[in-house]
């Protein structure tokens, strides 16, 4: 089933999570900065600030709420940390994932639709109506951007003629994908940043349903949540380094080197992307969604398909 | 193994089948129909990898009910929502009645 | 051995889930049963060497799922909690022909003599089946194409109650009068 | 990490080392909480949570730390206290009553939050407390000594409510199974309802013992897994409608209505505020949602009386406005576009804007930051995002006129228009004072000479400006009448980006049109 041809050392297993921690903890300290830098304060103290408050919601007593249904509402949160692990599985880290699957874009895929599920369950479990609300908006979310996001990683397939990741990124020798189908690209950094509801697509926790789905959680729990979101926006960042932007190649630096810093670049960029433009409304991406981004990235998808079938790919 | 493939298969059917017949709101219905879909594909996949993998035939059945599953969901959900509108019902037994 | 242990664990993990479905009192933990069942007969497909098809049927499924619960909730009320109902009928029936049927297919999966194919699967069975949808004529695509497009077009004509001549008027010129503009700015 | 068994083991042998470090690196998480009144604490307290990088809490369940701002007495006080029920420890509370005094309250909290045996010993009580309720056997008042009769009793008269809905759904429940149409569960909600009604009666009794600063057992809400039956206190720190609706406090479903698209769906009964992040003081909005939907919505304004109430936003009436006139109405307008910001989901101009309100409001303060300010100002006049998300929305058509109890008057000239140019003339008011080379603001301020009457002729001969708080009073009352009708049929987001917009003065209110705040 899994044909793991190239299986990484048993500590690639501990390596990854690790990896991924590492980088959602610089997303979170990233972000940080940037809030402590636009409110006047040192921002080299705020990098820290995720920490300290990762500490204070370890300390915190976990706070049950009348009416939920704990068992749905736990699932969910812990869904959102799980899917990010499974999700960054599939990854190379200079030609090298944990598990390069056959179908590694599919698999990608499902581990992040996953995520609605999950992100649902967060908000409605919590029988609070800002948590539902927010789940709500997580779907719409999902909804409006997750058909171009689809057709974004189905054009990098096709572009390699491989589902596999590892054979999408050594399908970049010549030229990255990027610049051969950079509608895509830019769709799927769009679809990353919803998908981990990272400012601007931040609506299903957002300040105006007092945290949304991330209102009712509570120490631990509200930890493993907010963690499982930045280790999302990571993966997601990792991801788009083997689809669009050659994998692990580069001069001088071996392969693992130029993947990660690749990655820690993509991730910079969501990161202050962020940070520099308000809230998008649902009601209104929605239809953006559709009518825009859909088509937009179909015709991407057949230019590339000509490309491929013309042979100058 | 063939055979218990079959057996998970039958069994996933018969639950589904409980549900269809038992249940009186459409969308737990729907939850029957859907199971016995799944019975479909498992069913489906493991007489594919035992009798004939060398033909795509039995891919191609789990693929046709998978594709059955969306139509059902989606005309289940488009046909309740539009005798939800029409008469305010949304059980089986009350959309069968002439005045819902 | 292995993998004949996570056979049997999900086989008896998904008819375990599968019935919940019709057990639990609460629409999300019904909906969510299913949802652990799909997951669960996902694996042994998986097994099957079938990795697309399985990995299919956990995406598709989830996103199916979480729309059902949204229409779940919607007819269902109770937007949150659980508040327990049943709404069934002729459960004893039901239960006697589920189990009849299950009998008799159980009887024809152990007794029927299967056919049995020594040759090995093909190596990719991603590309079988990409082959056998998209190879020569696309017959099956296009079929699928087709169905699936009558099936969006049919299902939002069924689902609407406001046509084009609600939002655009008689002449069908002009803005759409929606209650709540898109984002495109039409 | 569960807490409870740790403080059952701790109450032998004390707080372990890895609880007291995580204690002491851990970042303080005020909710902030702001009486009608409050206004100069909450700058306060606002700075000093800046000054010290640190966050606002969204919600009890994040915050640590509770802060009251502003005299007590007013109805915010209630909800302060079922807000102060949903904080697990470690948890603090103060109140702030002058803006001087700001630090030191958060200090003393930061010092409670730090003082672990206490907290786990009130976890503790808090559980206990918990468990006196859930269980039959319990007697009354062991948890604490300072329990009054009446509340003692209340455990029972709990249960008891509990245990009538009980039956009463199951009664539910089987007549849904003989008529699948009538599965609509609103008598069942009104009974849930009930017992909030009762709940939230209860809540200033118990007010009286929660105030001090240490956990203190009555956290009833907590631990019951009582299904079906959990509308209630959770969700306390945002809908406490006591005025208006006949089911005070918790989700309570309603009847069924038409939704937009034409289907009769289930409605839910929700309220906004008083307690809520960027939210007008004293603000309650009660709204008969379907999803996220408003299909109706009433406004409830809790002012406290007259006497009370100091306006902060306020100066005197003058001729002409001098530059520090200007400032300080700059600073006003820079406080309600931060707000505005942050609800917009752009929390990084939000804390800008928050940065230059406080520049602002000190006097001597002009030079610093001034390029910052100014590229801030552009980024966010700017935004396509921002107008393209605020395009349309809360629409005040002009010369429209409000009927008021004795006569009539017309909709302030500063409110026309969609929210993009509400929150234009903000903009408009901070840069006639960060940019006043660009427009020339000195003798025709563009905005602030905008009154609520047309203008009486030329500039000469242009009344005195009346005071700052009499004009926002206008804008308050006037926002408070037109809300209802703006946000029906807008979604959530939708309706908390309108009252952002709107952002109504209730201080200023209660102290110039005090007949309109109580109406």
């Amino acid at each position: 089933m899994i044909d793991a041809d190239d299986a990484v050392h048993w500590w690639g297993l501990v390596l990854a999570p690790a990896l991924l921690a590492a980088y959602a903890y610089a997303a979170a300290a990233g972000s940080a900065a940037r809030t402590a830098r636009a409110s006047g304060a040192p921002a080299a103290a705020a990098l820290a600030a995720p920490a300290r408050e990762a500490a204070g919601l370890l300390l915190r007593r976990r706070r049950t709420v009348p009416g939920a249904d704990t068992l749905l509402w736990r699932v969910g949160i812990a869904s959102v940390p799980v899917a990010a692990v499974m999700a960054v599985l599939v990854v190379p880290v200079g030609g090298r994932a944990i598990a390069d699957l056959s179908i590694g874009v599919v698999w990608f895929n499902a581990m992040e639709v996953l995520l609605w599920g999950g992100m649902w369950l967060a908000g409605w479990g919590a029988n609070s109506v800002w948590g539902l609300v927010g789940g709500y908006r997580y779907l719409i979310q999902g909804l409006s951007h997750e058909l171009p996001h689809m057709f974004a990683l189905t054009t990098a397939a096709v572009g390699a003629g491989s589902l596999r990741v590892g054979d999408i990124a050594a399908a970049q020798q010549d030229v990255w994908f990027v610049l051969v189908m950079p509608a895509a690209f830019v769709v799927y950094l769009v679809s990353a940043l919803a998908m981990s509801f990272w400012p601007p697509f931040d609506q299903p926790v957002g300040r105006d349903l007092s945290g949304g789905a991330a209102a009712e959680p509570s120490g631990p729990d509200r930890l493993v949540l907010l963690a499982g979101r930045h280790a999302m926006l990571a993966a997601a960042a990792a991801m788009a380094v083997p689809l669009f932007l050659g994998g692990g190649a580069g001069p001088l630096l071996p392969g693992w080197a130029w993947s990660l810093l690749k990655a820690a670049a993509v991730l910079a960029l969501l990161v202050w992307a962020g940070g520099r433009v308000p809230a998008v409304r649902m009601d209104r991406f929605a239809e953006v969604g559709w009518v825009v981004l859909l088509p937009l990235v179909l015709l991407q998808a057949l230019a590339v398909s000509v490309f491929v079938v013309a042979g100058w790919m | 193994m063939l055979e218990a493939f079959l057996l998970l298969a039958a069994a996933l059917l018969a639950v589904g089948l409980y549900g269809a017949l038992s249940q009186q709101s459409v969308v737990m219905v729907m939850m029957g129909l859907e199971l016995m879909l799944n019975a479909v594909m498992v069913a489906a996949a493991a007489v594919w990898f035992h009798t004939s993998p060398h033909s795509a035939d039995g891919q191609l059945l789990v693929l046709a009910a998978m594709l059955a599953m969306a139509v059902e969901m989606a005309m289940g959900f488009a046909v309740t929502i539009a005798i939800f509108r029409a008469r305010d019902v949304d059980v089986t037994d009350s959309a069968g009645d002439l005045r819902g | 051995m292995a993998e004949w242990t996570v056979f049997v664990v999900c086989a008896v993990a998904a008819v375990a889930a599968g019935a919940a479905v019709f057990r639990v009192d609460s629409m999300a933990r019904a909906t969510f049963a299913l949802l652990a069942s799909f997951v669960f007969t996902a694996v042994p497909v998986l097994l099957l060497d079938l990795a697309y098809l399985g990995v299919l049927i956990v995406l598709m499924m989830t996103m199916e799922m979480v729309v059902m619960a949204v229409f779940m909730i919607m007819f269902m009320m109770n937007p949150a909690g659980l508040m327990p109902m049943t709404m069934v009928h002729n459960t004893k029936g039901a239960l006697a022909i589920s189990i009849a049927v299950f009998c008799v297919l159980a009887a024809g999966a152990l007794l029927v003599p299967w056919p049995r194919e020594s040759a090995p699967p093909p190596a990719d069975p991603t590309l079988q089946l990409g082959e056998a949808i998209m190879g020569d004529d696309m017959l099956v695509m296009m079929v699928a194409g087709l169905v699936l497009f009558a099936t969006m077009v049919s299902g939002v004509v069924l689902a609407t109650g406001r046509g084009r001549y609600d939002r655009y008027g008689d002449d069908l010129r002009g803005r759409p009068d929606d209650p709540i503009r898109g984002g495109v700015g039409r | 990490m569960d807490m409870r068994a740790d403080a059952a083991a701790d109450r032998t042998t004390g707080v372990s080392g890895i609880a007291r470090w995580l204690a002491h690196v851990s970042a303080q998480r005020p909710l902030l909480v702001t009486a009608v009144g409050g206004t100069e604490c909450r700058l306060a307290v606002e700075r000093v949570v800046r000054e010290r990088g640190l966050r606002r809490a969204l919600s009890p369940s994040e915050a640590d730390t509770l802060v009251e701002c502003g005299p007590a007495g007013s109805g915010v006080d209630e909800a302060a206290e079922r807000v102060w029920d949903q904080m697990g420890e470690p948890r603090a509370r103060v109140r702030v009553r002058s803006a001087e005094e700001a630090g030191a309250r958060i200090d003393e909290a930061r010092i409670a939050l730090l003082d672990l045996p206490a907290q786990r010993r009130a976890a503790a009580r808090r559980t206990d407390a918990d468990r006196v309720e859930d269980q039959e056997s319990a007697e009354p008042g062991t948890d604490d000594g300072a329990q009054t009769a009446d509340e003692a009793e209340d455990p029972g008269q709990d249960r008891q409510d509990r245990h009538d809905h009980r039956e009463h759904r199951d009664r539910q429940a089987r007549s849904r199974h003989h008529d699948g149409q009538s599965h609509h569960a609103h008598e069942d909600r009104q009974g849930h309802g009930r017992d909030d009604a009762e709940e939230h009666e209860r809540a200033p009794g118990r007010g009286e013992h929660g105030g001090h600063g240490n956990a203190h057992g009555h956290g009833q809400d907590h631990d019951r897994e009582e299904e079906g039956g959990g509308q209630e206190d959770h969700e306390g720190h945002d809908h406490h409608d006591h005025h208006g609706m006949e089911l005070p406090g918790g989700l309570v479903m309603a009847d069924r209505g038409d939704d937009r698209d034409g289907l009769r769906l289930d409605r839910l009964h929700i309220a906004i505020g008083p307690v809520q992040a960027d939210w007008p003081a004293g603000l309650v909005l009660g709204l008969t949602v379907q999803g996220d939907v408003v299909q109706e919505a009433e406004v409830a304004v809790q002012t406290p009386s007259v006497e009370d109430v100091s306006v902060f936003w306020d100066d005197i009436a003058r001729e002409t406005l001098d530059p520090g006139a200007l400032r300080f109405r700059a600073a006003a307008s820079a406080d309600s576009l931060q707000r505005f910001l942050a609800v917009a989901g752009w929390p990084d101009a939000a804390a800008t804007g928050l940065l230059l309100r406080d520049t602002l409001l000190v006097p001597e303060g002009q030079a610093t930051g001034r390029t910052r300010f100014t590229r801030w100002l552009r980024r966010v006049r700017r935004s396509k995002l921002l107008r393209w998300s605020l395009r349309g929305l809360g629409p005040i058509p002009g010369g429209d006129r409000l009927a008021g109890p004795t006569e009539s008057w017309p909709v302030p000239a500063r409110l026309h228009g969609d929210a993009a140019a509400r929150v234009g003339r903000w903009i408009d008011d901070i840069a006639a004072v960060l940019m006043p080379d660009t427009s020339d603001t000195f003798l025709a301020p563009p905005i602030s000479r905008e009154r609520s009457g047309p203008p009486a002729g030329g500039l000469s001969s242009a009344p005195p400006f009346p005071p700052l708080g009499r004009e926002r009073a206008e804008y308050a009352r006037a926002a408070v009448a037109l809300l209802p009708d703006m946000v029906a049929g807008q979604e959530l987001a939708a309706v908390r980006l309108v009252v952002a917009s709107l952002d109504p003065d209730l201080e200023s209110l209660a102290v110039y049109l005090p007949e309109a705040a109580h109406d």
